[in-house]
């Protein structure tokens, strides 16, 4: 309906390969930064910044690196949240370690620790494949969180196993307001997920949804199975690190392993389910819901002003869970990526049905 | 649309670009970085700059002339749109040379004619295709020295002397140039408005076809006459898709793209048409009727699936478009409320609609040819497309009439020109000259005097006549046009489109030369007729039944009333009222010699075949039983034996038509 | 078959290769050669190992015994990606193109090898990512002009009817740009029309890019066609080798072919 | 003694292992039939233990409430074939292994929803005291668990060998195909293999509920039998048996005489970095067979 790609025509590969090639798009995703980083900051409320959106975006930072690994190299894995633990605890080290040391190099450090584990935890990818990973990336799961509880060096031998964030600055400016946090988060983010992006269209992305799509055909078209694989699991956790990083520092600012449990891991996995899988945009649709869905359910239970109980209210949460994703899986597997992209061809060859 | 602003002519080195090769040059020098040409390869759209343009062709020329072309040469161009063939055909005009575009489509003994008649010295051709076809006949043409091709997929080893890669002879050029800079531009300063610039072979209904010689003076003051009428500017997007051996394209997407400076973008291939028209959203663009008849057959079949809501939306905003639209565009006063409407079902339906088509940015769309039907016009006008007929031949390059903006008229093909003086001669035919008329027939000059008398009129061989308005009103060809025994005028073809203008009917003859009254043999649209027939409960088994059924006569005879009181309004077509007709018990059919191969009717191969029903039609009968020959789909022929009804139709007396 | 076309030396050799799965014999003693430019069909019925010494070629099986020579250099045991590397580029008998990609992004991966840009510059997207980006899609714009898939080019390819689906997977094989090309079962499932394309494509890539082809092919016609030279193989022995015409006499062959169902 | 230490801490896990194996049996019989990676398997043996207590909780007898346990198993394995597995037909079998993921979920929240969340005792009559086997002490519940769990693999063995049902089964995971040329619907045959599974969840969900009492840690049963399967194989039945053992075995002496070293606490990853080690020597598990890829 609103789409006049009449006279957009593409005279260069650089243009007709770019992310977004239709100019109304493009419109629609200016605007949408613009209300990102100019009006949300100065005009969102605390809670709308703290409660919402940074949870928001650091959980889509950890779908997008799940999707990564699993939505386009095809690699299921159930330890997200470990890796997300790593990146925690791994920058609060490099802090509490070398003082000193900038934030942002200390987040990026944390990450990659984080991809060096995921690295480790990707060496069997090579020899076993489907079932048999996801259910050795639980030992990722669960070894990592044993890890981080047992040892105390990690926590430098906080009694309670937190760690607890420094105060934060970047460039010179504290980090201390929802505002200056959410924007931290944001530009986190952003640029992430057009690395991401870029990485999705090029020729590590084609390798990694070659392998996931016909492993024996990308292999004879010469693209070498371990180098793809274990450069999906580095980058993979590498986002999730950033995330994990970002969730303890920015999000909580006190936290321990428990925080990166399994629970962790398939509320990230349900993410990418939903909100599409092998679709950066999806693990934003997804983060979003995942996100939403329980403060809708929590403003439904105050509406009925204690005639729901809590516990019933978590047992509801728990079940919508779980229908949602059988319902997501049996309507649309691409998730709610793939809505929005009927969406769009709807309103693309509007008003004609097809 | 704004007042047209006047194209200035292009200065190139001081004196005015007379000739189309000092346009390339003045354009490479004051907008050398815009686009020139485009063309759809390898999944995007190569492009071309105006510098970029006029560099190739210089190598190319050059090269053309390393391998001996000589001014005065014809230059054969064979191929679908392609820029490196428009190239050739500016490398062969700054060779002094005529170029001579041949219909890509056709086979290889049809080109034997023209490409000897010609006596072509070199052909620069698209690809494989092109280049076996004139090997062919390449024993055939002893003037042919070269072949040059621009698509080398296949040729690799084809060894045949005089057999060039574009790429071998634009190298040549380049070398050339390096060891003679001065020798391009001095033969381009050669150039002069008189030398003819183009030759263009007509198809020619009867006989060989006869070459159409035009000067550089008649094209670019035609082109850009016509630019300047329609306010045409160096922004301008033209879709180039039309064959290039005819006029049209010529005009189009090559002379006024070099006069006004504007873009030619070259489609994919002839199966994408739509996609790249989608993709390029031209501002100005030329099609037969039917290709826009198809378009709106596709709107609708489209919206047919749509679900309900959408459909009643559609048609909502479509009807106020009927009521409205075509105001609004002319820019007649309309109301707030209607105006609010209107812009509503832009963005909701014809914005989108115009998108889908790839009209979004269309300024100025023509057609020309045949005759439009009413309603397709109103569509296009509704939506806020300027569709527009023009009237035009090889021998005017193009521009006769064409409609003014502001008064459209679909029974017309508008007013002439600026500078084409139009005149009737008393036998009813068209006859025009001015600025843009052809130069001479190749080699023909009995031909040329008979088609141009001393005094520079041009017969036309149509027919036709100016209505109340000053409107170019085309009947028929004059050779078709009789004189009833009434003496009012009779024109076949004009009766003929306006009852196919009507759905349930899709073949019509009309007879009345030498008659009393006219008549006319009618064949139903068998799907059309079918599902009214359906929707009534009429049962048939097949088209003879179904034509021979009354309430089908009725239907059909409510439509040539409909015809005659329209025609009673004009004088000069109130006397040739439809006052008796039949429906034919089988369809008119190319297998039985009956149409063309392009469905046109045989007008005389009918009337002798079913005389008995011409004189029946003729006489008081209310049926004749007719004897007729078919082929049936397995080859076999047979015989069909079949009572014709006849029946009469209401005639109106001729009333002077109420102020439009 | 083209005249101007030249035969040259042996690239590759297959020296007594035996392979077998868990006691079941897929290949016995199978040594063949393949000189460069020349279009070799293997052809035998169901079950013969045609397959299987393909797999062998470009290093999906490795064989218990024997070794294959490619451009002079043995090898025993090789991945199929180093095989890539060294020119060699195959399609599948069922088609394994990757579903989930435009046909565009199905033929750039063939291209994978040739982009030499590491994942940090790919997620800036910025300098030589681009530059081999657009480089390569050149090439391959080149390759989808040669097999005239333009209008299919953004589509997904499980989208696509199996005949072009056929032909996007030889698509991406050449735009790997290899010396020596496998082609398992090309034409399986086609359509007379759709045949003679893919016949006309082979014949082409085969002439315009002078690349040796290796295939395997049920229809006698089309082999007997475009194939410079036959091998035949039976219960996964060779029963034949030479130029059509000598297949055609061989009274194994007619032998083998008339007792089975073909 | 050292060695009498050594067997009774491995005839401990062994037998804990038989409990493990129990909870995989569950696995590897939905698996051959359908192909399904039933990670749900652990909310089922939550669900039944908890319906079962529930309802004994009414007031009605042990045996009662058994079957009606067990025909409220059979309901929901019927339900989740209709409801979840059908319209999921023919998908990659990633995506019938998330449905199970969020199939677990909601059997979770829909089990405590209705029977609530406290933490029930289950008794089942068999007092959890050591006997003295030549010096080593073994425990009476574990022997009886494991008599139970190796009564019902022997059952199983009989019923997919022996009876005709049983042989479609087995047919299925091969090839749908010929599992339907044996006369059986497709449908019927998931709908009857989730019903012997939920039965098997019950038997599970039953000892299970005994030692742990019956509340949600339950469903985390089914993170120890994962190790089991990988080193079992998804298909074979001895698989998850002697999975089990190894695993259990293997698990109770690391936390005997490895945990002391790095402080404890390795129950949770050992099992899974045992099996991993495995898998990298063997990767097609225990009893799988090696598959030869077609290409």
């Amino acid at each position: 309906m609103f789409y006049r790609e009449s006279g957009q025509f593409k005279s260069s590969y650089a243009a007709d390969s770019a992310i977004l090639t239709i100019a109304q798009d493009r419109l629609f995703i200016a605007a949408l930064l613009a209300l990102a980083f100019v009006v949300l900051p100065g005009l969102g409320s605390d809670y709308l910044l703290s409660g919402i959106l940074i949870p928001f975006l650091i959980l889509s930072l950890a779908a997008l690196g799940l999707n990564i690994l699993t939505g386009y190299a095809g690699q299921l894995s159930l330890g997200s949240a470990a890796f997300m633990a790593v990146g925690a605890f791994a920058t609060y080290n490099f802090m509490l370690r070398l003082p000193g040391m900038p934030l942002l190099l200390a987040i990026f450090l944390g990450g990659l620790s984080a991809a060096l584990v995921g690295v480790a935890f990707g060496l069997p990818s090579l020899r076993i494949k489907g079932f048999y990973l996801a259910v050795a990336t639980l030992a990722a799961q669960f070894f990592i969180e044993w890890v981080f509880t047992k040892f105390g060096w990690f926590t430098n031998y906080s009694s309670s196993g937190v760690i607890t964030a420094p105060p934060m600055q970047v460039f010179g400016i504290a980090i201390d307001t929802p505002a200056s946090k959410y924007l931290l988060t944001l530009s986190i983010v952003a640029l992430m997920a057009l690395a991401a992006k870029n990485m999705a269209r090029a020729s590590i992305g084609r390798a990694w949804m070659a392998i996931r799509d016909m492993d024996v055909a990308a292999e004879v078209i010469g693209i070498p199975m371990l180098r793809t694989k274990l450069l999906a699991f580095a980058i993979s956790s590498f986002y999730c690190g950033v995330a994990g990083a970002l969730y303890a520092f920015v999000l909580l600012g006190t936290v321990d392993a428990q925080a990166f449990d399994l629970h962790r891991s398939f509320q990230v996995l349900f993410m990418i389910i939903v909100g599409g899988v092998g679709s950066i945009l999806g693990s934003f649709l997804g983060a979003a819901f995942i996100v939403l869905l329980p403060i809708c359910l929590n403003l439904l239970g105050q509406a009925f002003h204690g005639a729901i109980s809590t516990q019933f209210l978590a047992n509801l949460e728990m079940m919508l869970f779980g229908g949602l994703i059988i319902f997501f899986l049996i309507v649309e597997p691409h998730g709610l990526a793939r809505l929005w992209q009927i969406a769009k061809e709807k309103l693309r060859v509007w008003p004609f049905p097809h | 649309m704004a007042k047209p602003e006047t194209v200035r002519p292009a200065i190139a080195h001081g004196y005015p670009a007379d000739t189309f090769p000092k346009l390339l040059l003045a354009h490479a020098q004051q907008r050398g970085a815009r686009p020139a040409m485009r063309e759809k390869d390898l999944g995007i759209w190569q492009t071309w700059s105006w510098q970029e343009v006029a560099t190739e062709v210089r190598a190319l020329a050059l090269g053309l002339a390393s391998k001996g072309f000589q001014r005065g040469d014809r230059l054969a161009v064979i191929g679908d749109n392609r820029p490196r063939l428009y190239m050739a055909i500016m490398a062969a005009q700054c060779l002094g040379g005529v170029p001579v575009p041949l219909y890509q489509d056709s086979a290889a003994e049809e080109m034997v004619f023209v490409l000897s008649d010609a006596e072509v010295v070199m052909a620069v051709v698209e690809d494989q295709e092109q280049v076996d076809k004139l090997l062919e006949i390449r024993d055939r043409l002893p003037t042919l020295q070269a072949i040059v091709y621009d698509d080398a997929r296949g040729l690799r080893h084809y060894q045949q002397a005089g057999l060039y890669d574009i790429a071998e002879i634009l190298g040549l050029g380049r070398v050339q140039h390096d060891e003679h800079p001065q020798l391009f531009q001095n033969m381009v300063d050669l150039g002069r408005g008189g030398d003819p610039a183009i030759m263009l072979y007509t198809s020619g209904t009867t006989g060989n076809p006869k070459g159409v010689l035009h000067t550089n003076d008649s094209m670019i003051i035609t082109a850009r006459n016509a630019a300047n009428l329609e306010g045409l500017t160096e922004h301008e997007e033209v879709l180039a898709y039309l064959p290039m051996a005819w006029v049209g394209d010529n005009l189009f997407s090559y002379a006024q793209s070099l006069v006004t400076g504007f873009c030619v973008s070259c489609p994919e291939s002839s199966d994408t048409v739509m996609t790249d028209m989608r993709e390029i959203g031209p501002t100005y663009y030329f099609a037969p009727p039917r290709v826009y008849e198809n378009l709106l057959t596709q709107v609708m079949i489209r919206m047919e699936d749509a679900g309900r809501l959408k459909y009643k939306m559609f048609h909502y905003f479509m009807d106020h478009a009927r009521r409205v639209g075509t105001a609004i565009l002319e820019g007649k006063p309309v109301g707030f409320w209607d105006r609010v409407g209107y812009k509503l079902g832009e963005m909701l339906v014809y914005g989108p609609v115009k998108n889908v088509l790839g009209f979004t940015r269309l300024k100025l769309a023509y057609t020309a040819g045949e005759a439009i039907g009413p309603e397709l016009f109103d569509f296009y006008r509704a939506i806020g497309v300027n569709i527009k007929q023009l009237y035009g031949q090889t021998e005017a390059y193009v521009m006769v009439c064409v409609h003014p903006n502001d008064k459209v008229k679909p029974d017309t093909v508008g007013v002439p020109v600026p500078g084409v003086e139009v005149k009737i001669a008393d036998s009813g035919e068209v006859l025009f000259r001015g600025p843009g008329t052809f130069h001479s027939y190749w080699k023909r000059d009995d031909a040329t005097a008979e088609t141009r008398n001393s005094e520079g009129w041009v017969h036309s061989g149509d027919a036709g006549f100016f209505d109340e308005d000053g409107h170019l009103k085309i009947i028929d060809r004059a050779k078709d046009v009789g004189r009833m025994n009434g003496g009012s005028l009779f024109a076949p073809k004009y009766l003929e489109n306006k009852l196919k203008f009507f759905q349930q009917i899709k073949e019509v003859v009309a007879f009345g030369d030498g008659c009393d009254y006219a008549t006319a043999f009618i064949n139903i649209d068998l799907i059309a007729v079918g599902n009214w027939a359906e929707k009534r409960g009429l049962a048939y088994t097949g088209y003879t039944d179904l034509a021979g059924q009354e309430p089908v006569y009725e239907l059909i005879r409510e439509c040539i009333e409909k015809m005659n009181a329209d025609l009673a309004t004009d004088p000069r077509l109130a006397g040739s009222q439809i006052r008796r007709f039949l429906i034919l018990h089988k369809e008119l059919d190319a297998d039985d010699g009956e149409l063309t191969r392009t469905r046109k009717v045989r007008r005389k191969f009918i009337a002798e075949r079913y005389a008995p029903l011409i004189a029946a039609l003729n006489s008081d009968a209310r049926d004749c039983t007719i004897d007729a020959q078919v082929k049936f789909e397995d080859g076999r022929s047979g015989n069909i034996r079949a009572t014709v009804k006849i029946r009469d139709a209401k005639t109106f007396p001729a009333t002077a038509k109420e102020a439009a | 078959m083209n005249p101007h076309r030249k035969i040259g030396d042996v690239i590759l050799q297959a020296e007594a290769i035996s392979l077998s799965f868990g006691g079941v014999k897929a290949l016995t003693n199978i040594s063949l050669e393949v000189r460069e430019h020349e279009v070799l069909s293997i052809i035998g019925p169901n079950g013969a190992g045609k397959s299987s010494m393909l797999n062998v070629i470009n290093g999906v099986y490795h064989p218990q015994q024997g070794r294959v020579i490619y451009r002079g250099e043995a090898r025993s045991k090789m991945r199929p990606h180093e095989a890539a590397r060294q020119g060699i580029a195959r399609t599948f008998q069922n088609i394994a193109l990757f579903k989930g990609m435009s046909v565009l992004d199905n033929i750039m991966t063939g291209r994978n090898l040739k982009m030499r840009s590491n994942f940090i510059q790919q997620a800036l997207y910025w300098g030589r990512t681009q530059r081999e980006e657009i480089a390569n899609r050149e090439q391959v714009e080149k390759i989808i002009d040669f097999l005239e898939i333009q209008h299919i080019r953004k589509t997904p390819v499980g989208r696509l009817p199996y005949g072009l689906q056929k032909r996007v997977e030889l698509a991406r094989a050449l735009a790997a740009e290899p010396t020596l090309l496998l082609l398992d079962e090309p034409m399986a499932g086609m359509n007379v029309e759709e045949k003679q394309d893919m016949c006309r494509f082979i014949l082409d890539v085969n002439d315009e890019f002078g690349t040796t082809i290796v295939l395997i092919e049920h229809d006698m016609g089309v082999v007997m066609d475009i194939s410079d030279r036959v091998v035949v193989l039976d219960y996964g022995k060779k029963i034949g080798d030479g130029t059509p015409d000598e297949i055609r006499g061989n009274a194994d062959v007619i032998a083998a072919y008339l007792g089975t169902s073909h | 003694m050292e060695w009498q230490f050594f067997l009774e801490v491995l005839v401990g896990g062994l037998l804990a292992g038989v409990m493990y194996s129990l909870v995989a049996l569950g696995f590897v019989l939905i698996y051959k039939a359908s192909g399904v990676f039933n990670f749900a398997q652990g909310a089922m043996v939550l669900f039944a233990a908890l319906s079962f207590v529930s309802i004994q909780a009414m007031g009605v007898p042990f045996w009662i409430a058994l079957l009606l346990t067990l025909a409220l198993m059979v309901l929901l394995g019927v339900g989740i074939e209709r409801v979840v597995l059908r319209p999921l037909v023919n998908q990659p079998p990633i995506t019938l292994f998330m449905a199970t993921i969020g199939l677990s979920f909601f059997l979770e929240g829909l089990a405590q929803m209705v029977w609530g969340t406290d933490v029930h005792g289950l008794e089942l009559g068999i007092a959890d005291e050591p006997f003295d086997v030549g010096g080593v002490f073994i425990s009476k519940f574990d022997l009886f668990a494991a008599a139970v769990g190796g009564t019902l693999v022997a059952a199983l063995a009989l019923f997919f060998s022996k009876t005709k049902l049983g042989r479609a089964l087995r047919a299925v995971a091969d090839d749908h195909q010929a599992a339907m040329s044996v006369g059986i619907p497709l449908k019927h045959i998931w709908a009857i293999v989730w019903g012997v599974a939920g039965f098997v969840a019950l038997v599970a969900g039953l000892l299970w509920g005994s030692r742990l009492g019956v509340q949600f840690a339950l469903t985390l049963v089914v993170l120890k039998a994962l190790p089991v399967l990988i080193l079992g194989g998804f298909t074979s039945v001895p698989g998850a048996i002697i999975g089990g053992l190894i695993i259990g075995a293997g698990e109770k002496l690391a936390e005997v005489y490895l945990g002391p070293f790095v402080g404890g606490g390795i129950e949770n990853w050992f099992p899974y970095m045992l099996a991993l080690l495995f898998l990298l020597v063997r990767p097609e598990g225990l009893f799988g067979e090696k598959h030869i890829e077609r290409v």
